[in-house]
């Protein structure tokens, strides 16, 4: 098989890159998704932020291209709800040193131009009443919000499956091949050969082995990560919760469940294929909830109706990688989103189809390139 | 509906002891540690719940807190599985809309 | 956090929970069987009917007996039995969380044994979310468990034997049981069951499913409709019921979710979704078991057969008993458990069309169609025979796995032989001594006494009643044919009710000769 | 490989029927209609089917409404039943209250 452009990943990155080069016009575009479902892996295993406070100065602007032009239309444009939510981030302080860091975390983000600013106790619980008497400040970035993971996935990957782009499930690849020095071909675990101009790999943590089989590789981790999710309740809050303790993330959704996520505790030690871990490890479970409890009292009584994980693919330096390999002429990565892979993909992926049609991406991205692990 | 008094295989039916509820502030009796919705059932109420999307009314349907088809607020936390939580004396149990008592419904 | 260890972790304290744990604690072993139910015994507790099979399955004694005799054997064992208590999640290692009282509980075991048993299926029609639809389960817990009625006038889609037997069971819970509805062409439980329904009257309705489920705020009124070979509805079929309440019964499926959460290999068979194990429910987990209904649906006798099996193979696995030991156990059981998987209904003949009994007999139709073997059908078979003198007529015309009436009666009044799925003979050459043992022991109800007097111009036939309130001597009424139809007069000459035999009344009634072969039920008044 | 345009013309386009409004999943509310057309849209796994409707989401996390799917997808799709893969089991099996969950360190003790 032959195509103008090979897209390795069905999660949210491939398909949404997928969509903006068929609207681009781009004919022939393949995209391989190793698992059952589109959207199997971190794209619909997240906590839905769109966040850019807090960020990596390097992924800032990324994070805040997303947010200014892509997400308050996203909806209208795949003519799904994405529920997109553009109602702040609140990032909960406890203790002084919480507050040192959050104003810490504040202040980078305030000279790449993001508007975060420092709230007291009284209006971090003026803007959210159900916060505990021990949260003494916060960190608000009023542009900051939340979407569904799940309908925003599933609805790039409709709409470009409706504008014709060919989506293969149960395709695992083995392999890139060289062909006279450029990436070309895709080696299918069954021993199919894809050919393409340009093939993008968007495939997580899986993206590491297939770099390796052209002799190239990427200092990355898989880190896992789980989150709970409560019952339906009455519609409570509507912005997105962090800590600067780190111990619980989370949001109400537009149903009025709550979506909680937090570090995983043992699962991240033991040795269990990915496919059986599919929710969290009890002690994570209990240590989320005694948590999101400590920061919302409220939600105390609210039951758990299921629990959940997922993989991070963590680069060694914290911020994705994205763009093309001098080594690798005809391959763009996009891969190790380190967990902020939801809320920045429109823009990862608009600008992917960029460089795939040969053009200059909106933003400057030296900064994310591969090579920068060997300077 | 009726208790079963006498049955033909069970014999007498064991008699509880009689504690006073209410649902939607309406005073009733039940016995003491069967399930809130047998005791719903006796006193003649079907609807524990109105839906959140469709607005219909449900029941009970599985009877053992599988289905979760049977939720009431009962002493104020929504979503309580009656066919399976037993009766206890001065329960104040409400219909559920959506997730909400009445008064706080959309 | 802290990990409480136990030795044995069972889930689920219904039939094979039990007989496993007993297995495993008469060898020693420290057994712990969590359920979340309030009541231990799984569904054993609502089975108020008399058990099938042979004396080693507990035949002819009400399920609910079973429990209580598992439960005291289990207690005698030193089995620790904790209610309430809702396992959240199977994780690696063998670690489980338990809710108990508000608390969670973290649980390691060197053996695990699930045992969850199966849920029931659903179909979805226009209103079956009304209340008043309820599930056949649910009805059972109302009336067996918590003692209310569930409805006044229920219909009951499906007739596999859960339909059945729950019917059997609203009726003597004083419900009306309006009618028995089933898309399949052919009633799909044993004809016993359907029979004892029919003969009070009740239709069955096949090839027919529910179209509407009627009512504003609860259930009112349901319509039923005739379905062709590919389940349509055919147009101006609709048969309309007043009921207030509609019970669903159709098939139940494993509750295997712990054991995929676990990551036990899992099939698809004709039973479900079930684990992948062998007979003695060892999973592709070393340690983690399987038992019961949740390794594909079948009836609680076989249930504590495997449960039983499972017991000894985690002894095995524990080191509590040598490998010759555990299969020489396996290997008994292994027999008894093939025992009740024969006949027609027996797992492997799931789907098939069986038209003969395995005396070549051919099977009443009518049965399958309506419930009830029709009169010129009911001949041909061995259990019915003529003679003046009272014996017993044996209306059993399917091959199952269940020989009590051939054990009751010490006169060798009746014969099934070696073979437990053999259709009962009523042996002419013997003398009935008309103690009853035999119609209060049989499972299905298929067995009355009839004394012929031609000369006087009539009979007297003597029937299982389970229903209260009980006729008494001379009652003036109706006798009814197999159908339930009204026949003739008929008055109540005799009502026995003796402790031995458990709460199955047998009641006499007098009928004009001409209607001994027909008449099989009574209904006071004048009707 | 699985090519999913090519299923998507082979299961032809999404026909409305009589009973599409009959609801699959109670707890979420959703009907056989929304599903049908799901699936006619590229949804052809459950997993996903449940992503976008949210079916078998609800309180009862699909207790009832998993085998009514199955069957529903299978018969969208031209196969057997056993075609259709079975939805991922999560702890914890029955809802419980944060404050419970989070009361683990206190069990046993």
């Amino acid at each position: 098989m032959k195509a103008d452009v090979i897209i390795i990943g069905g999660g949210i990155v491939g398909s949404a890159t997928a969509y903006y080069l068929a609207k681009r016009g781009v004919k022939d575009i393949i995209v391989l998704e190793s698992s059952a479902s589109i959207g199997h892996g971190a794209s619909s295993r997240n906590g839905g932020g769109v966040r850019q406070s807090g960020r990596d100065v390097r992924e800032l602007p990324v994070a805040m291209l997303a947010v200014q032009k892509f997400w308050p239309t996203l909806s209208e444009e795949l003519g799904v709800n994405t529920e997109y939510t553009q109602e702040g981030n609140l990032r909960l302080g406890k203790t002084e040193a919480h507050m040192k860091k959050l104003n810490q975390l504040a202040d980078n983000c305030k000279a790449m131009g993001l508007d975060v600013r420092m709230v007291d106790k009284q209006e971090a619980h003026t803007i959210n009443p159900y916060l505990s008497d021990d949260v003494i400040g916060a960190s608000f970035c009023p542009t900051d919000g939340h979407a569904n993971p799940l309908t925003t996935t599933l609805g790039y990957y409709m709409k470009a499956l409706e504008m014709g782009v060919h989506f293969y499930t149960h395709a695992k690849v083995k392999g890139l091949k060289k062909i006279k020095g450029k990436v070309s071909e895709v080696i299918m675990s069954d021993g199919e050969v894809l050919s393409a101009k340009t093939i993008i790999l968007a495939a997580g943590y899986a993206s590491r082995a297939i770099m390796n089989t052209i002799g190239l590789d990427i200092p990355m981790d898989d880190v896992i990560d789980g989150c709970i999710v409560t019952e339906m309740e009455p519609k409570m809050f509507s912005q997105m919760l962090g800590t600067a303790a780190a111990d619980f993330y989370g949001h109400q959704t537009h149903h009025g469940s709550f979506v909680f996520g937090a570090v995983a505790g043992p699962e991240a030690y033991m040795d269990i294929p990915p496919e059986t871990t599919n929710f969290a490890h009890p002690d994570t479970l209990g240590a989320t909830c005694r948590a999101v409890e400590g920061y919302i009292p409220a939600l105390a009584r609210s039951k758990i109706v299921r629990s959940w994980t997922g993989w991070c693919d963590c680069t060694s330096d914290g911020v994705c990688v994205l763009g093309p390999v001098e080594e690798a002429p005809g391959l763009i990565l996009a891969c190790g989103f380190n967990g902020h892979g939801f809320g920045t993909a429109p823009a990862v992926a608009y600008m992917l189809a960029q460089m795939t049609c040969g053009e200059k991406p909106l933003l400057d991205l030296s900064a994310l390139r591969y090579e920068r692990f060997y300077d | 509906m009726e208790r079963i008094t006498m049955h033909p295989i069970l014999g007498e039916s064991p008699e509880g002891k009689c504690v006073e509820f209410t649902c939607d502030g309406k005073k009733l009796e039940g016995y003491e540690g069967e399930p809130i919705a047998s005791a719903l059932r006796v006193n003649g109420i079907m609807v524990h719940r109105y839906t959140a999307k469709r607005h219909e009314p449900r029941g009970v349907f599985c009877a053992i807190g599988r289905c979760t088809d049977c939720v009431m607020i009962v002493d104020g936390i929504p979503n309580v599985r009656t066919c399976i939580t037993p009766l206890k004396a001065g329960m104040v149990v409400q219909t559920q809309y959506g997730v909400s008592a009445k008064e706080e419904a959309k | 956090m802290k990990i409480e260890h136990k030795e044995l972790i069972v889930i689920g304290a219904g039939p094979a929970g039990l007989s496993a744990a007993i297995e495993a604690a008469s060898r020693g072993i420290q057994v712990t069987v969590y359920d979340e139910n309030a009541r231990p015994g799984g569904q054993l507790f609502k089975q108020i009917h008399k058990f099938f099979g042979s004396k080693e399955h507990h035949a002819k004694i009400r399920g609910f007996k079973i429990g209580d005799e598992l439960l005291k054997e289990a207690h005698e064992k030193g089995v620790e039995v904790v209610l309430n208590a809702t396992v959240m999640g199977m994780f690696a290692q063998k670690e489980i969380t338990v809710m108990i009282n508000d608390e969670v509980h973290h649980v390691k075991g060197d053996a695990i044994l699930v045992a969850t048993g199966a849920s029931e299926n659903m179909v979805n029609f226009r209103g079956w979310t009304l209340p008043g639809v309820i599930g056949a389960g649910a009805a059972q817990t109302m009336m067996n468990l918590h003692h209310i009625k569930p409805g006044e006038r229920v219909l009951m889609l499906g007739t596999g034997n859960v339909g059945l037997v729950v019917s059997f069971q609203l009726l003597q819970a004083g419900c009306e049981v309006v009618a028995l509805v089933d898309a399949a062409k052919n009633i799909g439980g044993y004809g016993v069951h359907a029979a004892k329904l029919a003969r009070t009257g009740i239709p069955f309705y096949l090839s027919h499913t529910i179209k509407e489920a009627e009512g504003d705020d609860h259930v009112t009124g349901v319509t039923i409709a005739e379905v062709d070979d590919h389940f349509q509805f055919i147009e101006g079929t609709e048969k309309h019921f007043d009921v207030d309440t509609i019970c669903v019964a159709v098939g139940l499926s494993p509750m295997a979710q712990l054991l995929k959460m676990d990551g036990v290999g899992m099939k698809d068979t004709r039973g479900g979704y079930v684990p992948d194990c062998d007979e003695t429910g060892a999973t592709s987990i070393p340690g983690i078991f399987a038992a019961g209904d949740v390794t594909g649906i079948e009836e609680a006798s076989s249930a504590m057969i495997e449960g039983r099996m499972s017991g000894y193979a985690i002894a095995e696995y524990l080191g509590y008993m040598t490998k010759e030991e555990k299969d020489a156990k396996e290997e008994e059981l292994d027999q008894s458990l093939d025992a009740l998987r024969q006949g027609m209904f027996a797992p492997k003949n799931r789907g098939k069309e069986i038209t003969k009994t395995e005396e070549d007999i051919l099977i009443s139709t009518n049965l399958l169609k309506h419930g009830f073997v029709a009169d010129d059908e009911i001949s041909r078979f061995p259990g019915f025979v003529h003679k003046a003198a009272i014996h017993p007529v044996i209306e059993c015309t399917q091959n199952i796995p269940c020989n009590p009436c051939q054990s009751a009666c010490h006169k060798g009044c009746i014969s099934i032989g070696e073979n437990m799925t053999s259709l009962p003979i009523s042996v002419k050459e013997s003398t009935c001594i008309n103690c009853g043992m035999c119609v209060a022991s049989c499972p299905g109800q298929a067995i009355f006494l009839v004394e012929e007097h031609e000369d006087e111009d009539y009979g007297l036939i003597t029937m299982p009643y389970e229903f209260l309130p009980l006729p008494e001597v001379g009652d003036l009424g109706h006798a009814l044919g197999r159908s339930g139809k009204a026949l003739c007069e008929a008055e109540i000459t005799q009502v026995r009710a003796p402790k031995s035999y458990d709460h199955t009344a047998l009641v006499t009634m007098k009928v004009p000769y001409h209607y001994i072969d027909l008449a099989r039920f009574y209904k006071k008044g004048d009707e | 490989m699985f090519d999913i345009q090519e299923a998507l013309k082979n299961i032809g386009p999404y026909v409305e029927e009589a009973d599409d409004d009959l609801l699959v999943c109670r707890c979420e509310e959703v009907t056989k209609g929304e599903i049908r057309r799901a699936i006619h849209s590229g949804l052809l796994t459950i997993e996903e089917l449940r992503r976008f409707l949210r079916c078998g989401m609800g309180l009862c996390q699909g207790q009832t409404c998993g085998s009514l799917t199955r069957r529903l997808v299978a018969k969208e799709l031209h196969v057997p039943v056993t075609d259709i893969e079975v939805a991922t089991s999560r702890s914890p099996m029955r809802p419980a209250s944060m404050k419970t969950c989070g009361l683990d360190e206190k069990g046993g003790e």
